[in-house]
């Protein structure tokens, strides 16, 4: 027995992305976003997509591409603030978006991951992320139902990975990356560096590859991953 | 282990396809990867924490700090992982484990297992059992097909507490190859030297036979 | 930074213990650290997922894959741990959060506090200010007394939509400190050259005024 | 700025559990069992314990001990088959038992590290664990209401410490140690060896030492501890 290989091209990995598709999106700021995936995204032109994701990116990079092109339905999101292109598009109506207190939607990613069905939490009672949601009472509290999150698809960026899929990710471009490489039916995964199998410690891995579909190793580091100059 | 048993294991281990996510049950299943080729390309889960387990080590050159969900002692290989017990029954619950071998005290003809509990017997509580049994993709029993009595395994309902309703695809015993198809069981292979008779006196419910030669194994 | 922000953030800077975990707000709330002293024991803590955050650096020197959740580049210290999003706003939620210091929009003198939306005019989304300020141990509010307009952001009744209700325990503003207690504003201590009259002019409810000395800051 | 120290000695940390209290302690089998904590529990001889562990480890050895000695009302666990004085403790009646599937156990004790109320899940519906829990319908189908699980105390064993808590564990000696570790008021660690902050890179901390209360250093590692010869 040996364990299964995983690697893929960046094309074939994204084509198998059907128009409609849910799609979580590792990152939090720059650190953690599959730039490249996303790009290739863009590129193939995918339409009607669901987004989830912690934030937009910034004007210009990430998945503000497919916002601006017009390929995303509805956006899953913890805040908007360093996109302005995003806030307008939510403002003029074009692009549907439901936010939701950062942990929770980490929860949320991470129940589906784990095959749960939902949490209970009390995180929003009071304020208006609570409007329209399921309550159940608990030892005598309200605690709203905030459902499981699975999706059709997550793209996630790692520092490193061996051929299974097994992952290690740098600093804080961890973020939400091993909760969504939990969470979806196909997760591809684009790796700053592959290394073969054994490279990566049994104790050194923050996401078992048995999570893992597609392993993409990148050949450059483009300017996108780097320092932002505000 | 009897001849019959052995060919058994050896069959069951063809459940394998590559690339499979797999949890093979304490005692018998755990035997079937002894027939797959040294590349074959899977990878096999430990409740306890671990993808990728390794060959079984002697307490000489064991880890104490390695061992499978069953207590034996194991080792690694290339690309192994370890993983917290949410994690590894987050693997369990999602969908990513298409395949468990588990033994069974009863299997009923609509799929229904119980393999925990035996009232006022043994009631040593389900560890990992029950969500292999409700969430794995595909659930196959791996079992002598009588108890040690004689009395039948495969009935047409449980007597015992459940441990799954309606999830059990496949048997692999001594005796046969039973699928549970949606009209019960129904016979694939025989083991070498056992009549449909044999069979139908050994088991608990109707099983169908196949009009057609009957593969032996 | 106007001489009385700069005594407001020293002076919130006791608000830290010895020994706590503490989240600090983007903005103002990130420079109390510079008035502690350099072997002070505490653990800062950064939503996007680590404990222990260091010095920040400028760009020449910074880590790509380090930043904190205003997007700073920062460093680490010696015992930093890095952790995902679940990890993190679970410190949160569970209580392991001693103190967090936040910003304002409005807080009022139940203890609501509105800091993440401005209908028609502000509203990118919460991020992880609900959690920081429905579950941290202590909330701590800094702000400026006034808005930009000049007026009170401290207020009777919150007229934002909340992020918290009930759970803010201080404010620390360029004016004062005022406690938020069961009868509503408490004054605990005047910024220099601040009379009573000034704060009672720049406060949208009333004010509790000690019948002793008002220390100053 | 320094992180805490949270060392202690033994004694005195497990001399704050007091009698009554909900008890986590860690290990799947002997890995990842704090035998030192729990052979100085039963020297202090706190009563009336409530105990969550996996398994009730074996005769003679771990939570057995505290078994034994009549120091344990409760015990929350996912099976006993290795340990015939707990199965005779609680057959007898002397012991009451709570089974729990093993991974929804660990998904309690996480919900309670994650300050959740509870989490929905369809495990166990159709079989006796189901009986007498509350249900929650969701899209239609039903789900258990399974509670989080906080404790007052949890033991927890590592293989590496700082003296702040952050923690890294050794091969399967992890299983529920890091859950736990995230889900008691007072979080008690001991540790096969303490290094210097600044010794466990930030990546590799399994345990943040921000959920930490005590660390102790294990002097020795006893034979329980070691290869079980069956």
């Amino acid at each position: 027995m040996k364990l299964p290989d995983k690697t893929l091209n960046i094309p074939d990995a994204i084509a198998a992305i059907p128009d409609g598709a849910t799609v979580l999106v590792g990152g939090f700021g720059v650190p953690g976003t599959p730039f490249t995936l996303l790009n290739e995204l863009a590129r193939q032109g995918q339409r009607d997509l669901v987004l989830v994701k912690n934030d937009a990116n910034e004007a210009g990079m990430g998945i503000d591409h497919l916002i601006g092109n017009g390929q995303v339905r509805k956006l899953i999101v913890t805040h908007l603030g360093l996109n302005a292109n995003a806030i307008a598009a939510m403002n003029s109506g074009a692009l549907e978006v439901e936010f939701c207190a950062q942990g929770i939607l980490a929860e949320r990613i991470r129940a589906g991951g784990a095959g749960l069905g939902a949490i209970l939490t009390d995180i929003g009672i009071d304020t208006e992320l609570a409007n329209g949601k399921q309550l159940v009472e608990m030892n005598g509290s309200a605690m709203l139902v905030e459902p499981a999150l699975r999706a059709d698809v997550a793209l996630i960026h790692a520092a490193i990975a061996d051929p299974f899929g097994n992952l290690g990710y740098a600093a804080t471009a961890r973020n939400f990356n091993p909760l969504m490489a939990m969470a979806a039916t196909r997760v591809i995964v684009e790796a700053e560096a592959l290394v073969p199998l054994g490279g990566l410690a049994p104790e050194a891995v923050e996401t078992t590859g048995a999570f893992v579909d597609h392993v993409v190793e990148l050949t450059e580091i483009s300017q996108e991953y780097g320092i932002v100059r505000r | 282990m009897s001849d019959a048993r052995s060919r058994m294991v050896a069959r069951a281990a063809q459940e394998i396809a590559p690339g499979m996510v797999v949890n093979l049950g304490i005692g018998l299943p755990t035997q079937v990867v002894n027939h797959l080729p040294a590349d074959f390309p899977v990878c096999l889960h430990s409740e306890n924490g671990l993808t990728g387990i390794g060959a079984m080590l002697p307490y000489d050159k064991a880890d104490r700090n390695l061992i499978d969900a069953g207590g034996a002692y194991v080792s690694t290989v290339p690309g192994s992982a370890f993983f917290d017990s949410a994690v590894s029954f987050a693997l369990v619950r999602s969908g990513r484990l298409d395949l468990t071998l588990l033994g069974a005290f009863e299997v009923a003809c609509n799929g229904d297992l119980a393999n925990w509990k035996i009232p006022g017997k043994f009631s040593p509580g389900a560890g990992g059992a029950i969500e292999l049994a409700q969430k794995a993709r595909r659930v196959v029993v791996m079992t002598t097909h009588c108890d040690r009595k004689g009395n039948p395994k495969l009935l047409d309902a449980c007597t015992l507490p459940l441990t799954a309703r309606g999830r059990v695809a496949r048997i692999y015993t001594d005796m046969a190859v039973v699928d549970v198809t949606p009209d019960g069981f129904a016979l694939r292979e025989l083991a070498i030297g056992i009549s449909v008779a044999d069979l139908r006196a050994a088991t608990g419910a109707p099983v169908t036979i196949p009009h057609s030669d009957i593969p032996t194994f």
